[in-house]
């Protein structure tokens, strides 16, 4: 890649900070972008995303709402039939729950149910996953409830540019996105140059974050580093793992990751979402579906386990890690010793 | 002296306890509650002084829409309605909340408010399209500025709040009306979209149709409260009571409220007491929770018959008019049953427009599955032309 | 079989009528077992599957509720905690979203959270799906969202007999049962002896409904007749389709599952719900996970599309029908002519 | 003459139009209604015919009480919470709410009332545990009938109704007192829970703990209302409005409100004026959003400070009592700090006890390959002995 003006200045940022930009950019831009949540004002949001909003564009276009998440969206709902293009935080995953019917039966719907006469641009920004050693209800990856909604379209950055750039196609986009942050990503670090932001990533395209030819990790947000940490590792026992960062689960990108596996043969699917009903059931169904014939294992998941999310002191044996991508890419039936009945 | 010496621990103050200002009501209560008594015009001295001409406007729609609601319970008899929520016996409600907003006013109805979209001037059929089935929402809500009639219980309510309120933040004048059943108040978005309401000071006005019944829960399973209008207090907005059955009194009232939502006076919560004549629905069997006798009591107040007994008092129910208000209505009637006794067009293949704005890949793939099995079935009852037409990107 | 006692006479019944008779005998035998919400006490429901329970047993133990969804689950949560055992009615499916916080965060969790201290034996049905020709926001197959959330048993029966089973089964558990009754057999009738009910049904035991050897069709609900239908008419076909209903979706039987999978070498998961993202993903993925070398081609899914349920008049095309399953099966690779990249 | 011959439409009646029974309140309002100034005791004539030993028992448990508040907050400090949420300044409340029930009542805090549970008598270790992080909920609930501490806001507030119109259908003497903050008016269960509770004349009292803030969310952007004790009117039970930092007139009005319930008369929704002097939690920043004037204002209020101010003006604050009420609440501190300084123990199997009553097999094949892990990570660390116990079963 080469360009003959002189790039600007990288440097580094974290993803919250990047978040932040992309709202402040699309306001400046757009003013009908409007900007609303529990304590996004003043307080700049709990986890600063929103800082300096309110200060910029007033009270009125990034507003502090009443602690109610189905008034908050339903609001946004109405906002958005006249014209405005809210973004709307959920505090966190488990908090956007008592929104759930706006969201099912109304957001998703309503430009079905009016034969597109009433588009929903709205942007519904949850901070998702664990990881940070939250109290019960503050770390559930919840994206499941969205994918099985159809209307919604689901996204998730997995590094500082995509925060920015998916951030700023959601708001964009004339129909609702659930934007799901990755919040032990917040703090996440990558050169990055705000005054010049890459093209804005459109939604629906996943990207290849490392090429590999032994077998394809399919995965997205939080479960990024975790996956290109453990193709590091990989290498050790002779594995050259190809990494898939989804980005966007709907609409999905069944090109980029069908081409990967064809490729490589065998898929692991990683995500912190319970197994049983989560995303890698679908993700593993349609792969197996479109490039059965190039399989030399069934596509494994490797995923939080079918249970409550646990207390912070135990939720490193729940969540996704190295060794256990490891261990179930050793189960890919590299010598054909595979024995049926012991699933994932 | 005092035993605390931890950091944060106060010492004795001296001077007396100030309460700080937070602890200060910041808005008199008394005049947010509601009458205990419904206000009521027809029958009263007030009601002298009404102008003919808006007692005979809300007289003419109460006609149409009483024949309105008895033409589209006879259509579900004939199978040309899946289903239909009447309004008999609340049209006062109906209408009144139509003629009280301006063309700009937005309206958000609940599934049984048909006839107040039809009394601002959406098309009958268009109304029925959600019933009839042939589609969810029948017209496009920006035509008459109408939301959706809407399924799930009191959401609509929010959607006017964040209309009002993005109107008023973009400087125009806008007010929303938005109504919902007695049963609905119990459900959280109820709450929550008055409270949003009166925090932001949006133009909204909130009808509340207490037609005595959630299907066959009576209101005292709903509700302890002295009335659903006193719920107002509790978000610091006017409550008001109005008996809904009093065409005349709901005009009043809504009018007040919209006038003064437009003058930035903030929310008013109005509860309108009047009664469901009909079964909830064609489907239901209303003599399973209530009695004759008590619809009875109801009939003899019949938002009709109490126009009718003021026009006639004040010499207003002329033959002439008479005449021409059943007749207007016979044509509304006779118009909704013509076009209601042909199938609607149905394109299968429009299921997967506007799921978004463009077709994702995999609902193209699937829109092509149905065209597929679609063709198929043409080819096997002989019918070629039943192919539809290709399923159209949605516009941008 | 046999039985040397004369069997009780079996009449037809609805499955309505005997799931009215499991809630009866329920409440007979366990004075803890109360049923609420709305609708429920005088009118009987409006599929009237509680009728006549609150003039047997009074209105304290069949009460009609405010009309709140989250108030009802909610309260039944707190009489649970009290050693009650609530049944809960959720008039349809999309209106039991607004109790989807108490659902997700409480029910599921509680024994969870408080070590076993306090359990959940709390059934909640939910009347779903579609064929009725209910106008929108009334024909919903929302189990997706329960079988991604841990700690709710998901089950629902097909049958006369199991709706009784299945529901004394639910009514008994000590953990929560999102009991999802399929709107459209509310009215299909079956010999059964409401007198001498069989046996209940465990939770968590697919059964085989239809025994076959060239595929099997993995189904539940409101599709098992269907896939009935489609295997008798597949004979003509040449297929001879073994039907499985799962009945139970949480937990899960693969045993029954992996067991007909193998034998048969193909299958296809029919279900209403939307596709992306629902039950069949996860069911594909783990068949496959379990039974891969036994596989003659991907495991495929027939399945609602995906998009917001259409209205009634267009819904059969929305819905699997004999022909869509039919066609599916025929992609099942009989003559090793699949091409890749074509998927369901 | 009429001009409606439709089926259903009514003739003239004749004889006035008789308001049919369901339009007249139920309930008188008037009672229902809140005073609009927070009821206070200390510093007034009433306070000084409070029984001494009430006054000093309440004393005792403020300031233990706040030493629980500054200890906690302190092992944050030192890593051994994760996080607290601190009620320094909202005692009062917290003491009062534990003392007016009965041993058999039962008591549902949320996330911020840990205090109300310790003074409950909650061993104040498990009363812990899940903000250090071992596990959820701590305790057995139905130890000290003491609700999980509730984090999702205004959950828990239905579980209270449900709870007690549990107890009260089967005939127990039981009050549930449930708590939730400003901030959780707004939320939809918080209307839900109350309109059950009212419908159903459940034994229950709702504690609202007006502190201020929701975060950083001041209560003029949360409601518009007099005060949040005028809700109670909407739903059809008495509102009473407290001066939060009051502890005897918290303890009198819930006591009241707790009596009510337990003879039959329903549910209560008391408000307490109060002010959390710490930040939401030791994560946050409260700078952010008011200013040291306005703490100062409250810490010139604190609950603590005006307790001492009515012993000392009747002598009970004596230094024998003030000593042994400091050294009681120093004791507290200490086996606090002790008991939270070790590492507790950790079971990684345990996560798959309790999601069902008995594990199902993919719980039991999930639980096999963290055991595997976990061996083979203990051997990687040359440690066999971490080889954690096998997971039970759930006991039935
Ligand atoms: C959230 C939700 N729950 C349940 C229903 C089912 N339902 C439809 S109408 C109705 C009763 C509504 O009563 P009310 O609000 O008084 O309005 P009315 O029908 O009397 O006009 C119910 C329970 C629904 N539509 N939405
Ligand atoms: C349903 C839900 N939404 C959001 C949150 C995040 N949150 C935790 S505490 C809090 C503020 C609560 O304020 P208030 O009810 O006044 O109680 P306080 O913290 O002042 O005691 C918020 C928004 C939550 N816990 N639950
Ligand atoms: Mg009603
Ligand atoms: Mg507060």
């Amino acid at each position: 890649m080469t360009t003959t003006a002189q790039p600007t200045a990288r440097k580094p940022a974290t993803m919250a900070q990047a978040l932040t930009r992309a709202l402040r950019d699309a306001m400046a831009e757009d003013p009908t972008v409007h900007v609303m949540g529990e304590d996004v004002g003043t307080l700049g949001g709990v986890f600063r995303v929103t800082d300096g909003l309110a200060a910029e564009f007033g009270a009125d276009r990034c507003s502090d709402t009443p602690l109610a998440e189905a008034g908050i969206l339903g609001t946004a709902v109405g906002m958005a039939m006249y014209g405005l293009r809210p973004v709307v935080e959920m505090q966190f995953d488990a908090f956007a729950y008592p929104a759930f019917e706006q969201l099912a039966s109304h957001v998703a719907r309503m430009r079905n149910r009016t034969r597109g006469a009433v588009p929903m641009p709205l942007t519904i920004r949850i901070p998702y996953g664990g990881g940070i050693g939250g109290v019960e209800h503050h770390s559930d990856s919840s994206e499941a409830y969205y994918l099985a909604t159809p209307g919604l379209q689901v996204v998730t950055p997995a590094t500082v540019e995509d925060a920015y750039g998916l951030l700023r196609a959601a708001i964009a986009s004339d129909d609702p996105v659930v934007f799901l942050e990755p919040k032990r990503l917040y703090w996440s670090r990558a050169d990055w140059s705000p005054d010049a932001p890459a093209p804005v990533a459109p939604i629906g395209r996943a990207e290849v974050r490392r090429p590999g030819s032994s077998a394809t990790l399919l995965t997205y947000g939080p479960s990024l580093p975790v996956c290109l940490e453990a193709a590091e590792a990989a290498r050790a026992e002779g594995w050259d793992l190809e990494v898939v960062d989804l980005r966007s689960l709907v609409p999905f990108d069944d090109d980029t990751v069908c081409a990967s596996v064809r490729r490589t043969g065998r898929a692991v699917v990683v995500h912190e979402a319970n197994g049983f009903g989560g995303p890698g059931g679908e993700i593993a169904a349609r792969v197996t579906e479109r490039c059965f014939h190039h399989l030399e294992a069934p596509v494994l998941r490797v995923t939080g386990f079918d249970i409550p999310y646990p207390p912070p002191m135990l939720e490193r044996h729940h969540l996704p890690g190295v060794d256990r991508i490891l261990d179930t890419v050793a189960r890919l039936q590299w010598e054909s010793r595979w024995t049926e009945g012991r699933g994932a | 002296m005092t035993v605390l010496e931890q950091p944060g621990s106060p010492r004795h103050t001296s001077g007396p306890a100030v309460p700080p200002p937070a602890w200060r009501p910041r808005v008199d209560p008394a005049p947010l509650l509601p009458d205990t008594e419904p206000y009521r015009l027809l029958g009263t001295d007030a009601a002298r002084r009404l102008d003919p001409g808006l007692l005979k406007r809300l007289y003419t729609e109460l006609v149409r829409g009483r024949r309105y609601n008895t033409q589209a319970t006879a259509l579900t008899r004939q199978g040309r309605l899946a289903v239909y929520p009447s309004s008999t016996g609340q049209e006062a409600c109906q209408v009144a909340a139509a003629l009280a907003l301006q063309e700009q006013d937005w309206l958000f109805p609940s599934y049984r408010d048909t006839l107040a979209a039809v009394a601002r001037g959406l098309d009958p059929v268009q109304a029925l399209t959600l019933l009839r089935g042939d589609w969810h929402t029948g017209y496009d809500p920006h035509e008459h500025r109408i939301a959706p009639l809407c399924t799930p219980l009191a959401t609509q309510l929010p959607h006017a709040v964040g209309l009002a309120h993005a109107a008023r933040l973009k400087g125009d004048d806008v007010v929303a009306l938005a109504m919902v059943g007695d049963g609905g108040t119990s459900e959280g978005d109820f709450h929550e979209a008055l409270n949003f309401a009166a925090v932001w000071q949006a133009p909204v006005v909130f009808l509340v149709q207490n037609n005595g019944f959630a299907i066959s829960v009576p209101l005292d399973k709903q509700t302890a409260a002295p009335s659903l209008a006193h719920k107002a207090v509790g978000y610091g907005m006017p409550g008001r009571l109005v008996d809904g059955n009093d065409a005349p009194a709901v005009h009043e009232v809504l009018t007040e409220a919209v006038r003064r939502a437009r003058e930035g006076g903030g929310p008013t919560l109005v509860e309108a007491v009047t009664y469901r004549l009909d079964a909830h629905t064609n489907a239901d069997d209303a003599t399973r929770y209530r009695t004759e006798a008590e619809v009875e009591t109801w009939r003899a107040h019949d938002p009709i018959a109490l126009m009718e007994r003021e026009l006639t008092g004040r010499g207003l129910l002329t033959d002439a008019f008479a005449t021409a208000t059943r007749d207007g209505a016979e044509q509304l009637a006779a118009a909704l049953r013509d076009r209601m006794h042909t199938d609607p067009p149905l394109d299968p293949m429009a299921l997967f427009d506007h799921v978004f704005i463009r077709q994702t890949g995999q609902l193209r793939d699937q829109a092509a599955q149905l065209r597929a099995e679609l063709d198929a079935e043409a080819e096997a009852d002989g019918t070629t032309a039943a192919t539809p037409a290709p399923a159209q990107e949605a516009r941008p």
